[in-house]
């Protein structure tokens, strides 16, 4: 077992672990916290798979981003000084067995494939590959995708701001 | 001289109205004066007219104008062969006359509307009107195919729906108008259908080609029998124009439109339109179809004729009296009398333009008073107007030195013609008494309207004289109903310039034994003389024409004059009491004056009919067909209640059963029943996992 | 094979109008009103411009190069389980003589109702985007020619009319927009069942020579692209083709609509605002006999030919059962309405007889149809504005009110009983020419001339109640037309007059395709009839 | 053992997106529910570049991870903003209570 080895079950374990806090935590600043842990066992993950640049953007993204929004969600939505911010849960029995089944089937069907895997060396740094296809082949997505995001902080901030 | 202008020219007569119609009806409400416009354009028009007219006549009496474009091509038709649509014009001599009554006619109409209408609202539009009725009459004369004279034979369809609906404030101008535009729809289908077979057979509509086809021995479906068929299906077409029996019943209503449009379209032009068509038609007319021509002019000359006894309203007694004496122009292209028929038509044209207009005179002169009932003595008060009326009489009588004694005797001679030929006298028979009545007739109205004393003081005293513009038309068509401008030779005609070098009878293309017999020439005849070939009878029916003039003449005197007698016992002597008669053939008098009760019995029967089978339908649509899909949509309605309950009940109960033995799936279900996403979620995936297991092989 | 996509660009053009309108603040309302008008104007212009760019010559039908303005990209490819094979969807546009005469009264009749729509007094801003998202619905039907494009467009321009119908109606407009959908519903899946069955059974051979399933409708339209086994394949004995062919027709005959399908048309109508109506008669009535051209005719030739005596039957039926509904009919916009299904008889007819002049009939009759249809529609609507009733006994004697007005009337509604020198004469002209010149149809066709003389009976009839005799104290405020009405009113007359007295701009449109399809059916009647089991 | 391959991060990723789903079912919080989202999201761009990876792609995969997570980041800006209004309106962000589409 070499470093890379071990590093993926460290982040694995990290993800995972971190990942069944956040659906199983009762408060909800824990799971939120546990959040921050996935997102950067992910981040961890993609490095080992040699995608540098998503793993930063995966750290400044989500970790600096998205769960700060949600941070707010929870701060503005639950009333932090009457009530514990505790949350309760639902269908559990059947649930788990369900997505157990589910994720049961999921996994054994990965491993019981076989997976052709031709890895390519590893570059450096896919930085520039990824620039200059983003540039290029996907300049017409990644404009919309601005685009995207214009609207979405207008549709946001005025749905928000109503009433 | 050079006479390829003279389709130009004609371009001007068509389109000049039509240019007029538009910028008079435009400028109407703002322009005070513009109905100028359209009495410039038609005196434009009639000086045109009369230069074409007489170009033609004078110097190219045997020369045939045609111009024509392509209107719609088709291109190369898979099934039918190579398909164009044209228009175009063509002139010859029936062309060059008609275009000139028609166009001298117009124009006093426009004239003596100057007066007539004067202090109408809509004055200006009503000029408008009277141009796109000219347009369109102009398009049926210069036509050379049969589907535009189809499109104008419409267009004059709505031309005279406009201006007998012209004062639409009264219900029964409005009615007459409806009435007279549906009837003659009615015979257009028929005309219409006959183009089908037409085109089905010929691919063309030019009537040129059509004959040339025909004399080339192509018959519709290649049989004599669809040529008869075709030939009475464009005839049905006259008979909705020209109100002949069976459908005749629209001119006397249509009676409510102005006056001077009923000289001008319901006596002169318009309804002559039908008569036209039969003799453009009348070389492609096999003998069975001319015979059933012949029946159709003999009744509608005789049924009016019995009708015209007994009205009172002036304008009435002219209207059956028009349909009498189209009834004749139409027997006698029947019979063959190509000739005549046509002659008659010119005449008749402006003897009845001039009677409309010498009573549209007397009823200005009244006050719009057109019971004749309520007039009596006018002769001293409206000493012009009753000259006229007593010479547009004499010609409509057929008394001699009038032109309508020329053209009347040519009719029955041909008819008596027709019966020593065939043995067929009934067309003879049905011409001599119709032209007693008709002298009775007219001269009843006559004697009733300017002899006597007044009936109604009041409207008698404030009667006066018509002014020049209405005065000068009566003058001019009454000197041009005498003899003399159609031949030189007061008792026959056949000398004449008209009949001699105008009016000829074309050459028919019919095969040979499906003519009348009489019309097939000679065939030494043919061969011998060069000059003749175009003459369609034969040299046994000219003598025969001959022979039948004289009697026919003598007879026509007598029987004239014995109406004329009768209608002066009746009403001027008072040697016999009208009163009297009237009660001793009570039924017969009211048989005629309530018309033969056609309006009745049409209304009860199609009219009523009609409306009773589309409410029958309407109801139908919408009880029974309607119904259908409503019911179709309760029953949904109906089953899915009842899904709903055994979905309550059976379904769930089961599922409850399942419950029981199964709690988790029970449970799964049941939350089911909450509406919330995160179950649906949970099912979901609980169906995806059973997806999975039964597909997938781990 | 030109640079500019018009088609897309014609298609999408209100789909842009409606974003344009959803970002605009429901207040302003001129403006909304503004970019409706402005968006379906430039439509028009589109219109006008392709119309300029149109080559005559080119026929269309069952021949994909001579289609014109061809746009086909790649869709929708995904590789599936192996007996499905590769599920392949093209973006294919084009247009050829059958429905360029549509494309361009699609954009003028939108024009003009968008005009009509200025009245619309609540929920201004959902109106107009529904009015758009419908337009790019119904231009798209027309354009399409990928099935599947084509279903999407059918179903795409379905939900907005529910809506405008539903939401904007009369009295009654739940239950008449209800019926609408589900009556057109129902025909969809009649269409959908018989495009999914056609898409199994016939294949296209891809560049690289694989053979895969198609929705192509060209590639359909040939009986040599269909598999031994297919469903739907001339080559299989026991095909369904007869089943499909019905099934597909009532799809049809449902927007056409046809006898027994219509009566879902009187009440939509009733209940729609003017505008509606005007879109309804003028365009989409037209989708029906469109698919019946586009569809059934190329793609099951054989089955067509052994049911032309029945489509004339139902022709003829629509024409005089249309018309003898119209005549009894008490509420106005319900006779325009029966007078729409006699005149959609005519175009049923006019295909039945499968000869050039009768199709172009039939095609004309559509465009005529729609015009014609639209200005009695709206006349309908200028006098319900100002009297609020559509009832034809509680009018009489307009004409001295309303004369310019009744002007108009008079020009439609004589436009409408095929008055020469109109263009509904034409096209009724060429339809029983052509219908006639069918040994099979003839005697059909002589009965339903009989429509010629009842239309010209309801429409005179309706003329006098409304708009001759005295006048009604009641109405003697109400005014002439106003600037608005004219701009709809007079293209219409004009385009109607122009198109009576010179034909040839419309028929030598479609003239080469109408002579490649008459071919082109006659030619695969002996195909079929050679084809041994 | 077999040393780390394709399978094993896909593994990850399935373990990841059963807890996501799990979370998304059995939470009452909307927030909540965002969370398991995002935990579903994060998967799938494990997946995206674990092919690519494995897959001799190219980087196509890594740009799509990429596209993912700015989309994840306007979905959770209009989401967040969303649970804001419902809670404005409704005093509570549990999904459960919010029936209006019942009505």
């Amino acid at each position: 077992m070499n470093l890379a080895d071990f590093l993926f079950y460290v982040f694995a374990v990290i993800t995972l672990v971190s990942a069944f806090f956040v659906v199983t935590f009762k408060n909800i600043i824990y799971s939120a916290f546990s959040l921050l842990l996935t997102f950067l066992g992910v981040a961890g993950i993609y490095v080992l798979l040699g995608a540098d640049f998503i793993a930063i953007v995966q750290v400044i993204v989500y970790v600096g981003g998205i769960l700060i929004l949600i941070l707010f969600g929870v701060m503005l939505t639950n009333k932090i000084q009457n009530v514990p911010i505790k949350t309760e849960a639902s269908f559990i029995i059947p649930a788990s067995i369900t997505i157990g089944a589910f994720g049961g089937i999921l996994v054994s069907t990965f491993i019981n494939t076989r997976w052709k895997s031709m890895p390519a060396e590893l570059a450096n740094s896919t930085l520039t590959d990824v620039g200059h296809l983003l540039m290029n082949e996907y300049i017409l997505i990644f404009e919309l995708l601005g685009i995207l995001l214009l609207v979405a902080l207008v549709g946001a901030a005025s749905i928000a701001r109503k009433q | 001289m050079n006479g390829s202008n003279l389709i130009t020219l004609s371009l001007f007569i068509l389109f000049a109205p039509l240019v007029g119609f538009w910028f008079t009806l435009i400028l109407g409400k703002k322009v005070e004066k513009s109905y100028l416009i359209e009495i410039v354009i038609s005196t434009l028009v009639l000086l045109t007219t009369i230069y074409v007219t007489f170009t033609k006549l004078f110097y190219f009496p045997d020369t045939k104008f045609v111009s024509e474009f392509t209107w719609i091509n088709l291109g190369e038709m898979p099934l039918l062969g190579k398909v164009t649509v044209e228009l175009g014009m063509m002139i010859d001599n029936i062309t060059a006359l008609m275009l000139f009554v028609v166009a001298l006619i117009s124009s006093l109409v426009h004239y003596y509307s100057i007066e007539y209408m004067k202090g109408d609202k809509r004055y200006n539009r009503y000029f408008a009107f009277l141009g796109i009725f000219t347009f369109s009459m102009m398009g049926i004369v210069l036509t050379h195919n049969i589907l535009m004279m189809y499109i104008f034979w419409e267009l004059v369809g709505l031309s005279s729906y406009l201006l007998i609906g012209f004062w639409f404030e009264k219900d029964s101008a409005s009615d007459a108008s409806k009435k007279a535009f549906l009837v003659n729809r009615i015979g257009d289908l028929g005309m219409f259908a006959g183009i089908l077979l037409i085109f089905v057979n010929y691919h063309t509509f030019t009537f040129d080609k059509i004959f040339m086809a025909i004399g080339n021995g192509v018959l519709p479906f290649n049989s004599e029998f669809w040529l008869t068929i075709v030939g009475i299906l464009l005839f049905c077409g006259a008979i909705g124009k020209s109100a002949q029996f069976p459908l005749h019943v629209w001119l006397p209503d249509a009676m409510e439109g102005p006056t001077p449009v009923s000289a001008l379209i319901h006596a002169a032009t318009m309804v002559a339109a039908g008569v036209y068509l039969v003799a453009r038609i009348f070389p492609m007319m096999t003998g069975d179809a001319l015979l059933f021509v012949a029946v159709i002019g003999a009744l509608s000359a005789f049924i009016p004729a019995t009708i015209a006894l007994t009205q009172t309203d002036i304008k009435k007694v002219l209207a059956y009296s028009t349909i009498s004496q189209l009834g004749y122009m139409i027997m006698a292209l029947g019979v063959g009398s190509f000739a005549f028929g046509f002659f008659h038509l010119v005449t008749h044209a402006f003897f009845k333009a001039g009677l409309f207009l010498g009573a549209g005179s007397v009823i200005h002169a009244m006050h719009h008073e057109q019971d004749i009932m309520k007039m009596g003595g006018l002769r001293k008060k409206l000493p012009v107007t009753y000259y006229t009326f007593l010479i547009f009489c004499l010609a409509i009588s057929g008394v001699p030195l009038t032109s309508g004694f020329l053209t009347k005797d040519g009719i029955l001679a041909g008819t008596f013609a027709f019966g020593l030929l065939t043995g067929n006298s009934i067309f003879a028979i049905t011409g001599f008494f119709v032209a007693m009545l008709t002298a009775f007739y007219m001269f009843r109205i006559l004697i009733l309207t300017f002899h006597g004393k007044p009936q109604d003081e009041h409207k008698y005293e404030h009667a006066h004289e018509s002014p020049f513009l209405m005065i000068a038309p009566l003058v001019l068509l009454a000197i041009l109903s005498i003899f003399i401008f159609y031949t030189a030779n007061p008792f026959n005609a056949d000398s004449g310039w008209v009949l001699s070098n105008w009016i000829k009878t074309p050459a028919s293309v019919v095969p040979e034994h499906a003519r009348y017999s009489f019309m097939v020439p000679e065939k030494m005849q043919e061969a011998a003389v060069k000059t003749t070939e175009h003459i369609t009878h034969s040299e046994v029916y000219t003598e025969a024409l001959h022979h039948a003039h004289i009697p026919a003449v003598l007879l026509s005197l007598v029987l004239a004059g014995l109406g004329i007698l009768l209608a002066f016992a009746f009403y001027q002597w008072k040697k016999i009491d009208v009163d009297a008669l009237t009660l001793k053939v009570k039924p017969l008098y009211t048989f005629s004056l309530n018309k033969w009760y056609f309006d009745e019995f049409y209304h009860k029967t199609f009219v009523s009919g009609l409306l009773g089978i589309s409410n029958i339908l309407a109801w139908f649509d919408n009880y029974v067909v309607d119904g259908i899909v409503n019911g179709a949509a309760s029953v949904t309605r109906m089953l899915s209640r009842f899904s709903g309950v055994f979905d309550n009940y059976v379904v769930d109960g089961a599922v409850n059963l399942t419950a029981t033995f199964s709690g988790l799936i029970g449970l799964a279900f049941r939350k089911l029943q909450t509406g919330k996403v995160q179950a649906y979620v949970v099912l979901v995936v609980f169906s995806l996992v059973l997806l999975l297991l039964f597909f997938v092989k781990i | 094979m030109q640079q500019v996509p018009f088609l897309s660009l014609i298609t999408f053009l209100p789909l842009f109008g409606m974003i344009i309108i959803l970002l605009l603040p429901k207040s302003n309302e001129k403006a909304i009103k503004s970019v409706s008008i402005i968006i379906t104007g430039i439509q028009v212009v589109l219109a006008g411009m392709i119309w300029s760019m149109y080559n005559y010559s080119l026929g269309g039908i069952n021949n994909q190069a001579t289609y014109q303005f061809v746009e086909k990209f790649r869709w929708i490819e995904i590789a599936t389980v192996s007996w499905l094979g590769t599920i392949k969807v093209d973006y294919f546009m084009g247009i050829d003589g059958l429905s360029a005469p549509l494309l361009f009264l699609t954009a003028l009749i939108s024009f003009i109702a968008a005009i009509s729509s200025w009245k619309i007094d609540h929920s201004l801003k959902g109106y107009h985007a529904m009015y758009l998202l419908l337009v790019t619905g119904m231009v798209g039907v027309f354009v399409s020619l990928d099935l599947f494009l084509f279903y999407i467009f059918w179903e795409l321009m379905l939900l907005p009319m529910y809506f405008l119908i539903g939401i904007w109606g009369g009295p009654r407009k739940e239950y008449a927009a209800i019926k609408f959908f589900i009556y057109t519903l129902f025909g969809s899946v009649f269409l959908l069942l018989v495009m999914i069955g056609l898409y199994l059974s016939a294949t296209e051979t891809l560049a690289n020579g694989t053979k895969v399933f198609t929705f192509n409708m060209i590639a359909l339209m040939d009986p040599q692209n269909y598999t031994q086994t297919g469903i739907l394949s001339p080559l299989n004995p026991n095909n369904l083709r007869f089943v499909a062919y019905i099934a597909m027709f009532v799809g049809f005959a449902i927007k056409i609509p046809m006898f027994p399908f219509h009566t879902w048309l009187p009440d939509a109508h009733v209940e729609a605002p003017t505008a509606i109506s005007v879109i309804l008669a003028g365009v989409l009535l037209k989708m029906g006999t469109y698919g019946i051209l586009r569809l059934n005719f190329p793609i099951f030739p054989e089955i067509t030919q052994q049911l032309v005596w029945w489509i004339a039957l139902f022709g003829a039926i629509n024409i005089i059962y249309g018309a003898l509904c119209a005549m009894a009919q008490k509420d106005f916009k319900k006779l325009i309405a029966y007078s729409s299904v006699s005149h959609m008889g005519f175009v049923m007819l006019g295909m039945a007889s499968l000869n050039t002049a009768g199709i172009s009939g039939a095609v004309f009759q559509m465009f005529n149809h729609g015009t014609i249809t639209a200005m009695l529609f709206l006349i309908v609507g200028v006098i319900y504005d100002r009297a609020h009733t559509r009832g034809l006994d509680d009018f009489g004697g307009l004409a001295v009110q309303m004369p310019i007005y009744t002007g108009f009337v008079s020009f439609a509604f004589f436009a409408a009983i095929g008055l020469p020198g109109l263009s509904g004469f034409i096209s009724e002209a060429f339809v029983f020419l052509g219908a006639f010149s069918n040994v099979q149809i003839r005697v059909i066709t002589v009965v339903s001339t009989l429509g010629i003389l009842l239309g010209a009976g309801y429409m005179l009839w309706t003329l006098q109640r409304v708009y001759l005799g005295k006048l009604n104290e009641k109405w003697n405020k109400l005014p002439d037309l106003d600037f608005r009405e004219y701009a709809m009113l007079v293209p219409l007359a004009v385009i109607i007059l122009i198109l009576g007295v010179y034909p040839s701009f419309m028929l030598d449109l479609m003239n080469s395709s109408v002579n490649t399809m008459v071919t082109f059916m006659a030619k695969s009647q002996t195909f079929f009839s050679s084809i041994q089991f | 053992m077999t040393s780390i391959g394709l399978q094993h991060y896909l593994v990850v990723s399935s373990i990841l997106f059963s807890l996501g789903l799990f979370g998304i079912v059995t939470r009452k919080n909307a927030v909540m529910v965002l969370m398991g989202i995002e935990l579903i999201l994060n998967s799938a761009n494990i997946n995206f570049v674990a092919f690519a990876r494995y897959g001799n792609f190219g980087f196509d995969g890594q740009l799509i991870a990429l596209f993912v997570v700015i989309l994840a980041a306007a979905e959770a800006a209009v989401a967040l903003a969303i649970v804001l209004n419902i809670y404005k309106n409704f005093s509570t962000v549990n999904v459960d209570e919010i029936d209006k589409l019942k009505e």
